[in-house]
């Protein structure tokens, strides 16, 4: 008998800021926009607040992916936080683009309106990493 | 670009002179019997080394929570080191008032967990002894920047072996002004014209995984690294390393924990932490008791990620870090 | 430490799809946790009942409510928390709605998920402490800085309120540009008249200083409590102000700075700043030839000037309508790109100056070149592909509006941001125009950006009534999640110093560490992430928080 | 300082900007807002210009601060009817509209919404997209709770759910019919009831006999609309909602209406029931009594299927007291339901009933239902006058008798068969014979052959009002007959009841709690036919589900309690019925078309042939509930709803109150651009106005944030700035102040969503006045927007989209331009309601009906103490409302603390 194959399912974990993207999300579900369950939501107040070491961490503990996602550059309730983020997380990609896993970090700008846009990038991510998951 | 041609001796006689005052300190090499050592002089200079063939340990390490008042430090050290120092004193750990920072041409080192006794130690003979990079520690014969062109001032070998005093700062010109003679063009070509390159750095988790399986987590590596600054480390709370109960809660939730635990993600997060103002002097690598490549990591993540913002650790006492700061039309492309 | 953890059904929306009876069952055996319960609306009066009933029953220290997303119904849940005497910030909201229920359909994935975001707000909750929110004491005094229009707008209304006021001018007179506009429109009063009369009430004042030729020398402190140093003609003066108001104005553009028009070579090439002033003393033939370029100094990007000063084109039609009302026979013509009348009742203006004969061309004007006879303008009608060279007597250049000379200096002075133009840049554009992202620095009138006299009389007294809100009370209430720092963990690098927007992090040079000022804090937690040692975590944030929660989702359970 | 209290009227970015610095002084304010959410114009804003950041990021968290400030009080759906100055203050009548919402138990749980069937147009969407009568108008809404919008009351008395056993939603599926929603209506009915497809052929309908339309010309055909409605669906595409499951076990005993209705019931609420049938085929009577022609087998195969699919397991051939005794199941059980039914037909009681050819009707129609072979005579009498009777008659037609008679033993009047069944029974040629009764049955070789009746007259009434039949004495005749059908009624067969004891009455029926179902024994309910003897399917699953109420509550350990009693059905009042007549003209019940008689009596085909869905939308249009705008009552909320804040009876309040002074920020409509012809908005498909745009273009549109017109992506897009504005023709010489910044937003939206999009704007000044807007125009501009200096002669139809003729300016030609989508930049208007509120306020307004201010401090009005901000006094951006708003509390300030 053929061997079933089992779906590994990929594990995703995101940081969204409370002003942008974790409103986003909110409202894809008042919205009832669906996205695959893997993707769990750590809230943080400013996506400055995400310390690399999390990510780091995450990845550690077990992670497909993390994303940390937050207002667009020049919308930042807390001004520019932001763009600290974008600078240290760029960084941070770039020093997994050196271990060969720069996919498993993403950086998104999410607006607390774009509840669509938020769905779209956390599927696209997570239907990447699952494709390369179960490639082998 | 002036400076002083240094005569023989000249480094030793004015130094010497500078240390007559009862607050003042060189802080540099010393022959001894049979190596050199960092050293601070404090009445005279007696057995000064302009240059070291060993690197045992970053000189800036010693330096950091410098914050005396009223004496006088100058530095004769390696580019590497004065570097260090510089990333420091942005980093509020040293008090610049008080310190003349000048970084020495190096010709390169070996590590001092080789046979050190046989390297030379004066500028001709060591030149010779390094024609063979391979003598060379790995992170020397990479290095950013072995010219001494950063700091307050630098002392140059040019062709010739002959050493130049160059000033970069009005501290530099101060030291400058303790040589004897009298300020000219310095020759254009010096004896080291550039630095070594590395390859961009590129390795995947596998490899990093069996590099790192002979950690034993004693963390010599981020004790003696000169730009782990941190009073209290975070490896040292329960955050990402939990420790007594709040391992054995971890054991008991999850059902088992490797010990020791948490190797790569100590090496990771300490090479992020690190990863503006590593300026890629190896002294990691000379602590690890296992011999882990901790170098080529360190340096190579580093060189990526300063690389991105234009950055060169050391360079500048006036560049900011590059985490600390940002230009609003920069890094398009970071979004996914 | 004793957890209760509330699962809400919230009628269909989380049962239909998270298997809640699974959850709470799941959970009334963790350890930690003494009560475990689902219920159909947590958030009804039973639901709340409930909640507080086991708080005071089983003496909870924590409360994990699973319910509807935490933007929802929090301060009635934090009322509950308080009501049974527990600290409210020791309650952790979890959405299982928004965030599970709502956005998939599989029963098993969505309760699997619904678990570890619960044991998330559980770990994460171990780590909660009782915070309190803080009550700093403030100054109510006001300093405003710049005696213009907008300045003394704010001053009049914080001085009616009784506040004290400290109003400083770098020049010898207040007033600024309007007092030399001599007909304002629309209103059509005198500048001077609207100055004086403000001047006269402030100067009545006891609760007012007013400081003319009067420079800031040193500005310390924060919210709530600045120490300023001014250098006044009669020396040092210091005080301390709860509170600032930047209104420095603008500057006139020179139009020097543009060879070809020729300014300042012949009289008879003026901006309409000095038609407002000389406009009786102008020598004019009888049927005069005046033209009025508009856009001088604005919307240029060659000499970096791209934005539009918003009130040249009205000051414009104002000089074409002040010559047809003097010389009916002139020939007045206007050369423009748009003709920007939006104020309130401007495009009828700009029709009823048409209609008085004003010609408008839609031109580029490349040359102004002073004759004998006469000033010849040279350029392009682009409306209908012409070139043109035609002779005026008089040429009015409508010039636009410049930042403060001085915008740098006190931008740096107040550690507040400047745009891409130099004009002050507002915490945000639309909903927090005075805001700066200093907090009890506001900015209003023009060094924000070009404004009218009207809009600058608004700009003034909303940004003192902002000011006024914060200061009134004579105390203010800080967030409880702010950054606070571990002075025996601080290795003083001042890394969050620089890196902090608010600008509420202070190095103390004698310990070698940084504290946080609490009233300034903004609480985005951005030092706590530069911070390679956390010794600076913010509040509700922690990293262990944040680390636990992570474990949650990922360690094996 | 003593307290003060503000008044800010309205709810946009200008009155919330004004309340909250006023609240930050310290000032008490109450927030008048006219809708059910406070947001104004701004949050039906996509994004805003110049950042292009998100509006309801930026305003909603402004929003939440209004809702926690202590200091302010929000009364949405409110509004001030009168203002009279009182000293320095003012006194102020409010009018709170009803919500219909109790806003202290609605939870925003958004259940209500979904089920309510009257669609009307988004106020938020600006009309592009439907919202429902009951709704939350949008995600962030403050204070986000739902509205009923009523506008008016319903003119009937919706008589017709209160007579329906199983209160089926008739108003609303009528509604959803009316509108062409028919899966909607589908949806609805199968809310309340397992069995649509049955109850939409055979009930006996209550419901129309008491349909208040009925008192103006027809009752609605209530029951063919149902049938209707099911016939537009598919049963088996129907799909199984999540169920969590419980741990708990029920026994149903019978899988007829009463027994499946329970067990749908219980197995939507997780419960694992076994329902054990005796006969081969579960549906009971609807399997085995009701007649092919009237209920075709496979459609209630798929209602039970369906029930299948819910996880319910289906016993069949099992008798209790035979192959299980009932006290076996109630141990291996944690409730039992007895819905047995009353499966055996009454006796006549007459000599010579034993013979060969004298049958049970309820055996007769059984066989049949069974596909055995049943011959009848050529002569069939069928004795009875109910809708058994009818039906055995009719199928023995179908059986190929050539001569079948009913024989009843009272008139007309007094038969129960329904009429229309009579109607049906008549058209096809059968005989009545009314007030007559056999007494004996003849027959040779023990095979009947004659039937002795005899005549009857009606006497007294008996205790079920009808008149009792008197035999004639001496009437007696015979008559020939093969066959003799009896159809007298049906008993129960409870004798497996025995074991445990349950009480009985005399008739053999088990006696239940009639409001829970509940027998004497505990854990044990009953229902439908067993308990009431024979009754109507709609009844049974009534007590179907009135039981399943009852065990669910029984096995959650909770007291049992009754169902809200029922209302009565109340009639029209005369006067009331004679008002609506005048309303509503007659209209006829457009009757459903049947099959020609000489086709149906040959087979058992279905009759009855359904609705056209034409005649079907115009029948259930003459609903009265349906006449009106708004919620029509129907109750669908209600039922959802589970904290029960939805209150019909709510009345509008009016207040009185106290404030030292007053800010007005009612904002601003925009111009209906209808009556400028040339540009066919309303008439042209395309043409829209730049706020339909703006909630096309939003994810919380109607489209979710994709640019759709008509379901396609558009790839022409041509924006007319000026519409209304700097035009004297429509009476606007003003500069509307934001319409060139808004199309310029509106381009770059474009241009980032649809890579490929084609752009023209057109302008007379592009007057980009304010801070970074001269940028974004540029920007605009050079990212491929073509602006075309020239307002447009006309919009045609063209071929292929759109033509816009205009002479452009600037190169002097004039140009047509095929587009697929022009927007029309409208300008700003005073708010409806303007004129009004300065009316009660004595306010004096500008030339163009704006609030009038000062030009120098543009907040005070004519009246002292009472303040304007925002677009009330002419158009303004969003910075300078906010610079207004909090000008307007500057002066408000001053003015309650001189």
């Amino acid at each position: 008998m053929a061997e079933e194959k089992i779906e590994k399912n990929p594990e995703i974990v995101g940081f969204a800021c409370s002003y942008c993207t974790f409103k986003a999300s909110e409202m894809a579900g008042s919205l009832r926009m669906k996205y695959p369950e893997g993707v769990k939501l750590i809230q943080v107040p400013c996506s400055s607040r995400v310390d690399p070491a999390f990510v780091i961490k995450a990845i550690f503990e077990g992670a497909d992916g993390v994303f940390v996602a937050g207002c667009h550059p020049g919308d930042c309730h807390f001004i520019k936080g932001n763009y600290y983020t974008r600078r240290k997380i760029a960084a941070l990609k770039e020093m997994f683009d050196a271990f060969s896993m720069k996919d498993k970090l993403r950086l998104f700008w999410v607006s607390a309106a774009e509840a669509r846009r938020f769905v779209e990038k956390v599927t696209g991510m997570y239907n990447e990493i699952k494709e390369k998951k179960n490639a082998g | 670009m002036q400076g002083k041609k240094i005569k023989n001796g000249g480094i030793e006689s004015a130094l010497g002179h500078f240390l007559k005052d009862e607050q003042h300190l060189v802080f540099g090499f010393e022959k001894g019997k049979d190596n050199v050592s960092h050293h601070v002089f404090k009445d005279s200079l007696d057995h000064y080394a302009p240059l070291n063939p060993v690197f045992s340990a970053n000189g800036a390490l010693y330096l950091r929570r410098i914050f005396a008042k009223g004496a006088q430090i100058v530095l004769m050290l390696r580019p590497c080191e004065i570097r260090a120092y510089v990333e420091l004193v942005k980093l509020t750990q040293i008090e610049r008032e008080d310190v003349i920072a000048v970084s020495v041409d190096c010709l390169g080192t070996i590590s001092s967990k080789e046979k050190t006794g046989n390297a030379p130690t004066d500028v001709d003979p060591l030149r010779e002894y390094f024609k063979d990079p391979e003598k060379m520690r790995w992170a020397c014969r990479v290095c950013r920047e072995r010219r001494g062109v950063v700091g307050d001032a630098g002392i140059r070998i040019d062709k010739n072996g002959s050493l130049w005093a160059i000033p970069y700062t009005g501290k530099g010109e101060t030291f400058l002004s303790l040589l004897e003679g009298d300020a000219e063009a310095v020759p254009e070509d010096m004896f080291i014209v550039s630095s070594g390159k590395t390859e961009k750095f590129q390795v995947d988790m596998e490899t990093f995984s069996k590099d790192f399986s002979k950690c034993i987590m004693c963390m010599n590596c981020r004790d003696m690294c000169p730009v782990c600054y941190c009073i209290d480390c975070v490896f040292k709370g329960d955050e990402y390393l939990p420790k007594g109960d709040a391992l054995l809660n971890k054991i008991f939730r999850t059902g088992s924990v490797d010990i020791p635990q948490g190797k790569e993600l100590f090496h990771l997060i300490r090479m992020f932490h690190v990863s503006q103002t590593c300026v890629g002097c190896g002294a990691c690598e000379e602590a690890c008791p296992q011999g882990i490549p901790l170098t080529q990591y360190f340096k190579g993540i580093s060189e990526r990620l300063q690389g991105m913002f234009g950055y060169m650790s050391g360079r500048s006492f006036e560049e900011p870090i590059p985490y600390v700061t940002f230009l609003e039309e920069e890094l398009k492309d970071a979004e996914d | 430490m004793k957890t209760g953890i509330f699962i809400c059904h919230c009628g269909h929306n989380i049962k239909h799809t998270v298997d809640v009876k699974k959850l709470s069952e799941y959970f009334r055996h963790y350890p930690n946790v003494v009560v475990s319960e689902d219920y159909v609306f947590v958030c009804s009066e039973p639901g709340q009942d409930m909640i507080r009933e086991s708080i005071e029953k089983e003496g909870l220290d924590r409360v994990i409510i699973a319910s509807c997303t935490p933007s929802l119904h929090g301060e009635m849940f934090k009322d509950v928390l308080k009501k049974s005497d527990l600290n409210p910030f020791l309650l952790r909201r979890v959405s299982i709605r928004e965030h599970c229920s709502w956005i998939g359909d599989d029963v098993e994935k969505n309760t699997e998920k619904a678990k570890r975001l619960i044991l998330a707000g559980l770990y994460s909750a171990a780590h909660y402490v009782p915070l309190e929110e803080k009550i700093v004491d403030v100054k109510k005094s006001a300093l405003i800085v710049g005696g213009g229009v907008s300045g003394l707008s704010a001053a009049v209304f914080l001085s009616r309120m009784g506040m004290q006021v400290y109003l400083v001018e770098k020049e010898a007179e207040l007033g600024g540009h309007v007092r030399v506009l001599k007909n304002i429109w629309p209103s059509g009063r005198d500048g001077k008249d609207i100055i004086d009369e403000m001047v006269k009430e402030l100067e009545g004042r006891r609760n007012v200083e007013l400081f003319t030729s009067t420079a800031i020398s040193s500005f310390e402190g924060f919210f709530g409590n600045y120490e300023v140093t001014l250098d006044t003609p009669v020396g040092e003066k210091k005080l301390t102000a709860g509170g600032v108001i930047i209104a420095i104005g603008f500057s006139p553009f020179d139009p020097g700075t543009k060879p070809e028009l020729n300014y300042g070579k012949d009289k008879r090439i003026i901006t309409t700043l000095d038609f407002e002033r000389n406009a009786d003393a102008l020598q004019l033939p009888e049927n005069p030839r005046v033209a009025i370029l508009h856009c001088i100094g604005s919307r240029d990007e060659q000499i970096g000037k791209p934005y539009c000063s918003r009130v040249c084109c009205v000051n414009a039609l104002r000089v074409g309508d002040a010559i047809k009302n003097r010389y009916g026979d002139s020939y007045v013509e206007s050369f423009y790109m748009d003709v920007r009348a939006h104020p309130r009742g401007g495009e009828e203006y700009f029709e009823d100056t048409q209609e008085k004969g004003v010609l408008f061309t839609r031109a580029n004007v490349a040359e102004i070149m002073p004759m004998p006879t006469g000033v010849m303008i040279r350029g392009e009608d682009t409306l209908f592909g012409e070139t043109f060279e035609r002779e005026f007597d008089l040429v009015v250049l409508s010039i636009g509006m410049s930042p403060p000379a001085d915008s740098k200096l006190i931008a740096s002075l107040f550690k507040v941001t400047l745009d891409k133009d130099k004009f002050f840049l507002e915490a945000h554009i639309k909903l927090r125009p005075f805001d700066t992202a200093v907090k009890g620095i506001f900015i209003a009138g023009s060094c924000s950006g070009p404004k009218d006299v009207e809009e600058s009389i608004n700009h003034g007294r909303a940004s003192a009534v902002k000011l006024f809100g914060f200061l009134n009370l004579g105390y203010a209430y800080v967030d409880p999640f702010i950054a606070h720092v571990d002075p025996k963990r601080c290795s003083g690098c001042r890394m969050c110093e620089q890196a902090c927007v608010a600008k509420a992090i202070k190095y103390d040079e004698a310990q070698r560490v940084v504290h946080v000022e609490d009233a300034a804090c903004m609480g985005c937690g951005l030092c706590n992430a530069t911070c390679p040692s956390s010794a600076i975590s913010l509040k509700g944030y922690i990293d262990c928080m944040i680390d636990d929660e992570i474990s949650a989702f990922l360690e094996a359970i | 300082m003593a307290e003060k209290n503000v008044l800010v009227i309205g709810g946009g970015i200008g009155g919330i900007t004004a309340a909250l610095e006023l609240a930050s002084c310290g000032v008490r304010v109450t927030m008048l807002e006219e809708g059910p959410s406070i947001g104004g114009r701004m949050i039906q804003l996509d994004k805003t210009f110049p950042t292009l950041d998100c509006s309801t990021c930026t305003l909603s968290p402004k929003m939440v601060e209004v809702a926690l400030n202590h200091n302010i009080e929000i009364l949405s759906w409110s509004k001030p009817m009168a203002v009279r100055k009182q000293g320095a203050g003012f006194q102020v009548t409010i009018l709170k509209k009803a919500r219909y919402i109790d806003i202290k138990k609605c939870t925003a749980c958004g259940s209500c919404s979904p089920g309510c069937p009257v669609l009307m147009k988004s106020e938020f969407n600006m009309g592009t997209g439907p919202r429902k009568a009951v709704y939350i108008p949008f995600p962030q809404a403050i204070p986000n709770k739902a509205s009923i919008d009523k506008r008016e009351d319903r003119p009937c008395k919706a008589a017709c759910v209160d007579a329906c056993p199983i209160h089926t939603n008739v108003l609303g599926y009528l509604k959803h019919i009316s509108e062409g929603r028919f899966k909607d209506a589908y949806m609805l009915i199968r809310a309340t009831n397992p069995f649509p497809s049955v109850c939409g052929r055979v009930c006996y309908a209550p419901c129309e006999g008491v349909c208040n339309r009925g008192q103006l010309d027809d009752p609605l055909a209530i029951r063919d609309l149902k049938r209707f409605a099911v016939d537009q669906f598919d049963v088996g595409s129907l799909e199984v909602p999540q169920i969590t499951k419980t741990e708990k076990k029920v026994a149903v005993i019978g899988a007829g209406p009463a027994g499946l209705s329970c067990a749908h019931d219980l197995a939507v609420e997780g419960h694992d029931v076994t329902v054990f049938e005796v006969l081969p085929e579960p549906g009971g009577m609807l399997r085995y009594a009701i007649p092919e022609y009237r209920l075709p087998k496979e459609e209630l195969r798929k209602e039970i299927g369906y029930i299948e699919k819910l996880g319910v397991r289906i016993q069949c051939g099992t008798e209790i007291g035979k192959d299980i005794a009932l006290d076996t199941i109630k141990n291996d059980f944690d409730a039992v339901f007895i819905g047995t039914g009353a499966p055996k037909g009454l006796p006549l009681g007459v000599e010579g009933e034993d013979l060969a050819g004298v049958v049970d009707g309820i055996r007769f129609l059984r066989a049949v239902n069974s596909g055995e072979p049943v011959k009848t005579g050529k002569v069939v009498a069928v004795i009875g006058g109910g809708n058994t009777a009818v039906d055995c008659a009719r199928t023995a037609k179908r059986l190929g008798s050539e001569s079948v008679k009913l024989i009843y033993r009272r008139t007309r009047d007094e038969m129960p068969a329904a009429n229309e069944e009579i109607e049906a029974l008549l058209h096809e040629g059968i005989e009545i014979q009314f007030l007559t009764t056999p007494v004996r049955f003849y027959g040779e070789k023990g095979n009947l052959s004659q039937m002795e009746c005899i005549r009857m007259e009606l006497g007294e009434p008996d205790a079920s009002g009808r008149r009792r039949p008197v035999a004639l004495k001496g009437s007696e005749f015979s008559m020939p007959v093969d066959s003799v059908i009896t159809a007298l009624g049906q008993a129960t067969q409870t004798s497996f009841t025995e074991v445990l004891e349950m009480s009985l009455a005399k008739s053999g029926t088990i006696e239940i709690d009639p409001l829970t179902g509940a027998t004497n024994i505990g854990g044990i309910f009953a229902g439908g036919d067993v308990s009431t003897g024979p009754a109507y399917v709609v009844d049974a699953i009534a007590a179907g589900q009135r039981a399943a109420r009852s065990i669910i509550c029984y096995l959650k350990g909770e007291e049992i309690t009754a169902a809200s009693a029922k209302e009565k059905p109340e009639k029209l009042t005369e006067t009331e019925a004679a008002e609506l007549k005048i309303k509503y003209p007659r209209l006829e019940r457009i009757p459903m078309p049947e099959k020609k008689v000489e086709e149906r009596v040959t087979n058992f085909g279905e009759v009855a042939v359904g609705y056209s869905p034409e005649d079907a939308m115009a029948e259930a249009s003459r609903c009265l509930a349906g006449q009106i705008e708004g919620c029509i009552q129907c109750g669908e909320c209600d039922r959802r709803c589970d904290v029960k804040a939805v209150d019909y009876n709510m009345k509008d309040e009016i207040v009185e109150m106290e404030f030292d002074s007053i800010v007005l920020a009612p904002g601003f409509d925009l111009y209906d651009p209808t009556e400028k012809r040339e540009f066919g908005y309303g008439t042209l498909d395309g043409v829209i106005t730049g706020i339909e745009f703006e909630r096309i273009c939003s994810v919380t549109g109607p489209t979710g944030g994709d640019i759709l017109l008509k379901g396609k992506v558009p790839k022409r897009f041509y924006f007319i700035q000026c519409v209304g504005s700097r035009d004297r023709q429509s009476g606007a010489r003003f500069c509307s102040r934001v319409c060139c910044m808004y199309t310029a937003k509106h381009a770059s939206i474009v241009k980032d969503r649809i890579k490929d999009a084609e752009i023209y704007v057109s302008y007379i000044d592009v007057r980009a006045y304010g801070k970074g807007y001269e940028e974004f125009y540029k920007n605009t501009q050079e990212s491929g927007t073509f602006y075309i200096r020239g307002i447009p002669g006309e919009v045609t139809q063209g071929k292929n989209g759109l033509v816009v003729r205009v002479e452009d300016m600037l190169s002097g030609e004039m140009r047509e331009i095929e587009v697929d989508v022009v927007v029309l930049a409208t300008g700003v208007r005073p708010r409806k309601g303007t004129e009004e509120l300065c009316d009660i306020m004595s306010l004096e307004r500008d030339e163009y009906g704006f609030i009038r201010a000062d030009s120098i401090s543009p907040s005070r009005t004519n009246v002292d103490g009472i303040f304007v901000c925002g677009m009330a006094s002419g158009p303004k951006d969003i910075p300078d409302t906010v610079a207004s708003g909090g000008e307007a509390a500057a002066r408000c300030m001053e003015y309650i603390n001189q």
